[in-house]
């Protein structure tokens, strides 16, 4: 439902992203890993709107979404949560949630229904009337998956939606963003957490200085020696392969 | 070297910590692992001398510090390098390390330089560039090395693994237990359970504001409680 | 809330018991003190001027020279046909602020004030004198330049002095006269003025007197407020070389003008200026070298006049400065004064009456029999004053000139 | 007329160029404490008009000479700024932006009625045995106050700049700028620091008065005056760049004087808030500001 | 929740049928007029606090739309004799139309913060010089009303008759607040004053939103220039567009409250409290002034959050800032 092709974006004449060509289906899971600074969330922003690329083009559902403004790509069902979380800080946890839910409606009765039915969903239903500023970081990142799945999109982007979670937490955020899928929304997600990754992804792909070094299954890129070399290491790449034998 | 009895702190009017009582030895690494929220930055940030404590005592070399200024502190040799880097991004690598030593004076400062350059020989290219521009391997190197400048006795590092890739992780890690070879003692906040018990010596599992688990780091390790609690295992 | 009614007639707590404008006052105010008792003996004169913000000087001044004035009237057995009624003022501040200065003659008029002179600034004058004319109440511009003022068909509002129509008018005379009698060695004019009213309105009435008096403007050169910089407009003028220059302008830009001029080393036979903002007593005195000779036409006492020097005394006495502001609030509470010795009455409609029919005595002024034209003294006379070894003379017209013209002026 | 304004032209840059360093100081005071502090100080021209009577009854009451004042009226602002941060404005805004914006505007009410009070309203004056002796360029006169206070302008930027560029201080103060928790991390004492800064920025303004005074006028308004154009200066330059205020004052200096040279002296302030405009739409971090 | 709204909205009905009959029972017309004065500053601060409070884009130029709509129902009625009555009309227009150009500007742009803040100080100079240069403003002479009493013509010869005027303004103010903060709209307003990026990404049109914020604050300035002229009689350029009076508006929303229903509201009436007050007890020129500016720097000390944190229980409000 989505297709990049020969995406560029460069800063202060550093290429960023270069020439970046994926794509991602309905209904699946697909990871977008890499590390730190490979372009990953450049990608994002200029899928959603946030940059304009350089070169090449955004399409989703066959329609042309190069440039548009995110506002726009928002309408078309796109919405990406941030990397650091931006929450609306002085604003409750509904009330945060109620501005996504507001993009379906403007009824206030019926944005504040959709905005309990989410929070139900990714476990917030208890953090309802607490300021987002006082949410801890974990709260923090299910308000930003709240949010964007109140708008009702096709396609969620996640950006590291479990960096500095612990291992249980992450669990429990696994098996939303799982349920969330289930309920046939299509998932792309930037992460660290190779645990996660391999767990949800149907597709990975793997970024490195803006470059594409690798597509495919977790489990084949786990054993990628690009990848290897690039990014994760022996000692991960052992360890997931191992995790992956041990949840399999 | 660091002596902290019965604890009790946080931010505010807000109590996060309580009952707190920890210990580090010269040349350890000691590991202060928990989940979010668990009060290990506020734990940090109360050492450090950032917020005052509302009760307990904070003994670092057998002098109480706990109310003290941050930058006394820091000139006692206790010194953190904080969670999400916290360099100065528009000052070039040399000015952030330069900074480092702001309560040392330019006595050392040219030596210090050196070592921290063999140690992150890859900052020796970046020295001009605006520390802002770096990624955030490169940030974090250049945070760490900021932290020796101060020549410190002991290094407080917050999650120093954080938003790393993970073949940086691998290296970051191999550089702690570098950097505590030179007989510097390290407390190491981190969520990364299993690859901080692999370097710490010993471990204290924060819960809720409490210290819920101590002890040995290769104990650790096989603790039932701390892989339910923690690992969810 | 307690009132303490003061001793001095000066003072704002007598007229006003409270303003705290809580719901609790606003009630009280209804039942607790709707009116101030009226002290039938005395007269109510309310002073509304600028005594903070940036004119806080010449509304200092107009207060002191209104102040003087009552002062001097009290003492003197007051109003004689109210049996001696003492005059109260009712201070009041702008703030320079049309609006307040309208609330200000609310205020006043709960207070039962039976007279108001103000306001400096034509703005506040203009608002504050709506605002009156409501209640008919007797409204003396002291200062305000702006014709508006008289010009509205309000029935309540008079001038004594001039408004800067009548003072463009004899600058313009005055001009021609100096100049001819010293063999008309001036032809050309270059007139420097402000942006607002003031100077626009009177630059533009300058053009048209001057070309009536034979001389040529070569330019009309408005700067803003502030102005920080005057050495363009020096060099300038030095490019056109024109005998004249005529600033029209606020005391900060009349005074760096004046010192830009001279920096630049600038050659003209005269700096003639129309209701100059700076000229006065304190410039003359603060930069000598640089006042020396210069024109001004303004609103001027007359110094041959024995009542004018004994009140110029007295004023530097207090240690003030004699600036037009102090004499012309003096002027206008003598005005009013007079109006209700005449009208034997407070009664607003007869005060104002006998205030269009005033013939008061202008005494220390310049003046001819004060004659009021639609709210307008057509006796009142601006003259042309010259700095001349560090004081300051009447140089024109003849019957007054106290000091004969240095024109063109002298060269350091 | 086009003529001669363009005649005029040499001179009339040159005069922007001699009043821009007057700007440039008055901005600079500005940028240091937005760039730092990240406030907007409303109390600017409340402090450069009590620097310009401090240095008046200096002259007054002493017979200090202005120039010779500066060694007396830096410091003191200098204190007098640290001493307001530290234990005034850092104390009261609670670390929020609008509410320093409103602490500084009351504490303008409050100085420039305190000057009322006790400095009396009347505009005041001073008269220098040199203030009308000048250069003579052929086509322009350059006074010596205007002349002194050019150079001493450009001697203090250059100052501050080596201070900011090669001290502790200096790196110190940057520091703190971007980076709080940072700083505070390495033993930088922010709130001393900011006082600091905020002294500093205040000095130049004693510095500013000091200059300023021999060809100008004080009353107890008289630092308004100065403010917008010192803002958009800071703008112009990037907020907190000291190369930039200077550069800046001196574009806000000359584009004044071509401005009124050709489109009037009225209508002539509009280029300082088109430039102001121009710059803010199409490079909002200004000349020399730091890209995003 | 529903028990303090409705509390607060009998609190509301109880406030304005006092308010209608205040002039009936106070005599004294100074009180009236100061009150006027009150509602008028209340009225603008409301103005800006839609821009500024609620979404968060925080102005040094709200005269320019006071300015603006003075000159234009000003010009129509000297020049073309059209009455006030129509002339609201046309200012609130001209209000409306100098927010879309100056926020069409400044957010076509992306400026946001302080920089938004210097562009709308920028802009009112440009304003006033432009209103001083040119004919039809009647440049620096300004503009002169005709002093003629009578509804028709918006002039009042009891203040009770622009005490009513800016009551009603108020009103309409609060009631565009008080629907900002159930609306859809007012939403999105506080979601781009919270964190514009964010919002963006839930589908929020910032920039539309805000040149409507914009537009709202241009419009009710507008109109608040009518009532203006037609009060005084007189504007200039130094008026229209003074700083003075900018930053009179964004004081009495602070000190009040940013972003809340009755801040505007609480401030106007405290500020201008004090402020009489102190001139009332204190004779020498200035020095009440220094006590105004004392108490105000001690109530942004004492009360970080404005006056309304004093209302407010511990319950938060919508949109209201509540202590960290």
């Amino acid at each position: 439902m989505l297709e990049v092709k020969g995406l560029c974006k460069s800063f202060g004449g550093v290429a960023a992203v270069n020439t970046v060509d994926l794509s991602v289906d309905e209904g699946q899971i697909v990871s977008l890993i890499g590390p730190n600074g490979a372009g990953k969330t450049t990608t994002f922003a200029m899928v959603a709107g946030f940059v304009a690329p350089d070169a090449g083009s955004v399409t989703f559902e066959k329609q042309n979404i190069t440039g548009f403004k995110p506002h726009r790509i928002c309408d078309r069902g796109v919405v990406r949560t941030f990397q650091v979380t931006q929450p609306f800080a002085t604003l409750s946890t509904l009330e945060n949630i109620m501005v996504g839910a507001y993009h379906r409606t403007a009824n206030r009765q019926a944005a504040e229904e959709r905005a309990r039915a989410v929070a139900e969903q990714v476990g917030m239903k208890a953090l309802l009337d607490q300021a987002a500023e006082g949410l801890t970081v974990a709260g923090r990142k299910r308000l930003e998956l709240a949010r964007a799945l109140a708008t009702g999109p096709k396609l969620l982007l996640l950006d590291e939606v479990m960096a500095g979670l612990n291992p249980t937490e992450i669990d429990e955020i696994v098996t939303v963003i799982k349920g969330i899928r289930d309920s046939g929304v299509t998932i792309f997600l930037i992460e660290h957490v190779m645990k996660a990754v391999m767990n949800l992804s149907d597709f990975a792909y793997v970024l490195n200085d803006g470059v594409l070094i690798a597509a495919g299954t977790p489990t084949k890129i786990a054993s990628d020696s690009n990848v290897i070399e690039a990014y994760l290491g022996h000692g991960a790449a052992e360890r997931m392969t191992g995790e992956v034998a041990a949840g399999a | 070297m660091l002596e902290v009895k019965s604890l009790e702190a946080g931010y505010g009017l807000v109590q996060v910590l309580r009952g707190i009582d920890l210990n580090v030895n010269s040349g350890e690494i000691v590991a202060v692992l928990g989940s979010n929220g668990a009060g290990k930055s506020t734990l940090n940030n109360t050492i450090s001398g950032l917020y005052k404590p509302f009760a307990g005592s904070i003994q670092f070399e057998g002098q109480e510090i706990s109310g003290m200024a941050s930058e006394r502190i820091v000139e006692m040799g206790l010194v953190q390098v904080p969670e999400g880097r916290r360099v100065f991004p528009n000052l070039s690598v040399l000015e952030n390390l330069e900074m480092g030593s702001y309560r040392r004076g330019k006595g050392n400062r040219a030596k210090n330089i050196e070592h921290i350059l063999e140690i992150f020989p890859r900052l020796s290219a970046r020295l001009k560039q605006l520390a802002g521009t770096l990624s955030g391997g490169e940030q974090q190197m250049v945070a760490i090395g900021r932290g020796l400048m101060a020549e410190p006795r002991l290094l407080i590092l917050d999650e120093p693994s954080l938003g790393l890739s993970p073949l940086l992780v691998e290296q970051m890690f191999t550089l702690i237990k570098k950097i505590n070879n030179d007989g510097l003692a390290i407390v190491l906040v981190e969520q990364n359970v299993v690859q901080s018990l692999a370097v710490a010596d010993r471990a204290y599992v924060l819960e809720n504001g409490e210290i819920a688990l101590s002890g040995p780091a290769s104990e650790l390790i096989d603790d039932a409680q701390l892989k339910k609690s923690y690992l969810g295992i | 809330m307690t009132k303490k009614i003061l001793k001095s007639g000066v003072s704002r707590r007598t007229f006003v018991a409270g303003t705290a404008a809580s719901a609790a006052a606003l009630a009280a105010s209804n039942f607790g003190f709707p009116h101030i008792a009226k002290a039938a003996e005395n007269v109510k004169i309310g002073l509304i001027h600028p005594a903070t913000g940036f004119l806080a000087y010449p509304g200092g001044q107009l207060r002191y020279g209104a102040q003087l004035a009552i002062g001097d009237i009290n003492k003197a057995g007051g109003i004689k046909s109210l049996a001696g009624a003492q005059i109260e003022a009712l201070l009041g501040d702008s703030q320079t602020k049309p609006q307040i200065g309208a609330a200000e003659v609310e205020k006043m008029h709960e207070a039962g004030v039976h007279a108001i002179s103000g306001c400096y600034q034509s703005a506040v004058g203009l608002a504050a004198s709506a605002a009156a004319a409501k209640y008919n109440i007797p409204f003396s511009i002291d200062v305000g330049v702006s014709d508006k003022l008289v010009q509205r068909g309000l029935k309540n509002v008079f001038r004594m002095a001039d408004g800067y129509g009548r003072i463009a008018s004899a600058a313009a005379t005055n001009l021609g006269a100096i100049n001819k009698a010293a063999g008309s060695p001036a032809k050309t004019v270059a007139i420097v003025h402000e942006e607002s009213e003031f100077g626009t309105g009177t630059a533009k009435l300058m053009n048209k007197y001057l070309s009536e008096q034979g001389f040529e403007v070569l330019e009309t050169i408005k700067h803003a407020n502030p102005t920080r910089n005057f050495d363009n407009i020096a060099l300038r003028i030095k490019a056109m070389k024109a005998d004249i220059v005529m600033p029209i302008n606020y005391p900060g830009e009349y005074v760096l003008l004046a010192r830009t001029l001279r920096q630049q080393k600038v050659d003209f036979a005269a700096s003639y200026s129309v209701l100059g903002g700076g000229f006065n007593f304190k410039f003359v005195k603060d930069l000598p070298q640089i006042a020396e000779n210069m024109i001004d036409v303004n609103h001027w006492y007359d110094p041959k006049s024995s009542a004018g020097r004994a009140l110029r005394k007295r004023v530097e006495a207090d240690g003030k400065f004699f600036t037009f502001e102090v004499y012309l609030a003096y002027l206008s509470i003598a005005f009013l004064a007079d109006g209700f010795e005449r009208a034997g009455s407070t009664d607003p409609a007869a005060v104002n009456e006998a205030l269009k029919n005033s013939t008061l005595d202008p005494m220390f002024m310049p003046y001819g029999p004060t004659k009021m034209y639609d709210g307008q003294n057509i006796g009142s006379r601006a003259v042309a004053i010259q700095a001349q070894k560090g004081d300051v003379q009447i140089i024109s017209p003849a019957e007054y000139a106290s000091a004969k013209a240095v024109f063109p002026r002298s060269k350091a | 007329m086009l003529a001669m304004n363009i005649s005029m032209m040499p001179a009339a840059v040159l005069n922007g160029l001699m009043f821009g360093a007057i700007y440039a100081l008055v901005a600079l005071g500005l940028t240091l404490i937005y760039g730092v502090l990240h406030i907007i100080n409303f109390a600017h021209g409340a402090m450069l008009m009590l620097a310009l009577y401090a240095t008046f009854y200096l002259f007054k009451f002493a017979g200090i000479d202005p120039y010779l004042a500066l060694i007396i009226v830096i410091p003191g602002s200098y204190i007098f700024g640290y001493a307001l941060y530290r234990w005034g404005i850092g104390k009261l805004s609670h670390g929020k932006d609008q509410n320093i914006l409103l602490i500084t505007l009351g504490l303008s009410i409050i100085f420039e009625n305190a000057a009322q009070f006790f400095f009396t309203a009347d505009q005041q004056t001073i008269s220098l045995s040199y203030s009308y002796d000048s250069f003579d360029l052929g086509f322009v006169y350059l006074s010596y106050p205007k002349v002194i206070s050019f150079v001493a302008s450009l001697v203090i930027c250059l100052m501050l700049w080596w201070l900011m560029a090669t001290t502790d201080l200096g790196k110190a103060i940057r520091a703190v700028a971007k980076e709080r928790q940072g700083a505070r991390l390495v033993g930088i004492n922010v709130e001393n620091i900011y006082a600091i800064t905020y002294g500093i920025g205040i000095a130049c303004l004693g510095a500013a008065g000091c200059l300023l005074l021999p060809s100008f006028y004080v009353d107890p308004y008289t630092g308004n005056i100065f403010v917008i154009v010192a803002f958009t200066i800071v703008v112009l330059g990037g907020m907190g760049s000291i190369v930039g205020a200077l550069v800046g004052g001196f574009i806000i200096g000359i584009t004044e004087s071509l401005g009124g040279l050709f489109l009037g002296e009225s209508l002539g302030q509009i280029g300082i808030s088109l430039i102001f405009i121009l710059i803010l739409v199409f490079r909002p971090t200004g000349l020399f500001g730091a890209k995003q | 929740m529903s028990l303090l709204k409705s509390r607060t909205g009998i609190l509301v009905m109880i406030g304005i049928i006092v308010s209608l009959f205040v002039p009936v029972f106070v005599a004294n017309k100074f009180y009236i007029d100061i009150l006027s004065l009150i509602l008028f500053s209340a009225f603008l601060g409301q103005s800006w606090n839609i821009l500024g409070g609620y979404a968060g884009q925080f102005s040094f130029g709200g005269v320019i739309f006071f300015g603006t709509g003075a000159y234009a129902s000003s010009i129509l009625l000297t020049t073309f004799g059209i009455d006030p009555w129509i002339g609201i009309f046309a200012a609130i227009a001209a209000g409306a139309l100098a927010g879309l150009f100056i926020g069409f500007i400044s957010f076509r742009y992306g400026l946001r913060g302080s920089y938004f803040a210097l562009i709308t100080l920028a802009f009112s100079e440009v304003f006033r010089v432009i209103a001083n240069s040119v004919e039809f403003t009647g440049g620096g002479v300004g503009i002169f009303i005709e002093h003629a009493p009578g509804i028709k013509n918006l002039q009042f010869t009891d203040p009770a008759g622009y005490y009513y005027m800016a009551l009603v303004m108020v009103i309409i103010s609060l009631a565009i607040a008080f629907w900002l903060e159930r609306s859809r709209f007012g939403a999105y307003l506080i979601a781009i004053r919270e964190n514009e990026d964010a919002a963006e990404a839930l589908g929020v049109n910032a920039f539309r939103c805000k040149i409507y914020a914009i537009m709202i604050t241009g419009a009710m300035g507008g109109a608040a220039g009518t009532f203006y002229a037609q009060k005084y009689l007189y504007i200039d350029p130094p008026i229209a567009y003074s700083i003075g009076m900018s930053v009179e508006m964004l004081l009495v929303t602070i000190v009040g409250g940013m972003g809340t229903v009755f801040g505007p509201l609480i401030g106007s009436f405290v500020l201008h409290t004090v402020n009489e007050v102190a001139r009332h007890f204190i004779d020498t020129p200035g020095l009440s002034l220094i006590v105004y500016g004392v108490i105000l720097v001690a109530i942004i000390g004492f009360l970080p959050n404005g006056l309304i944190g004093l209302f407010k229980s511990q319950k938060k409000q919508t949109g209201g800032k509540s202590d960290a």
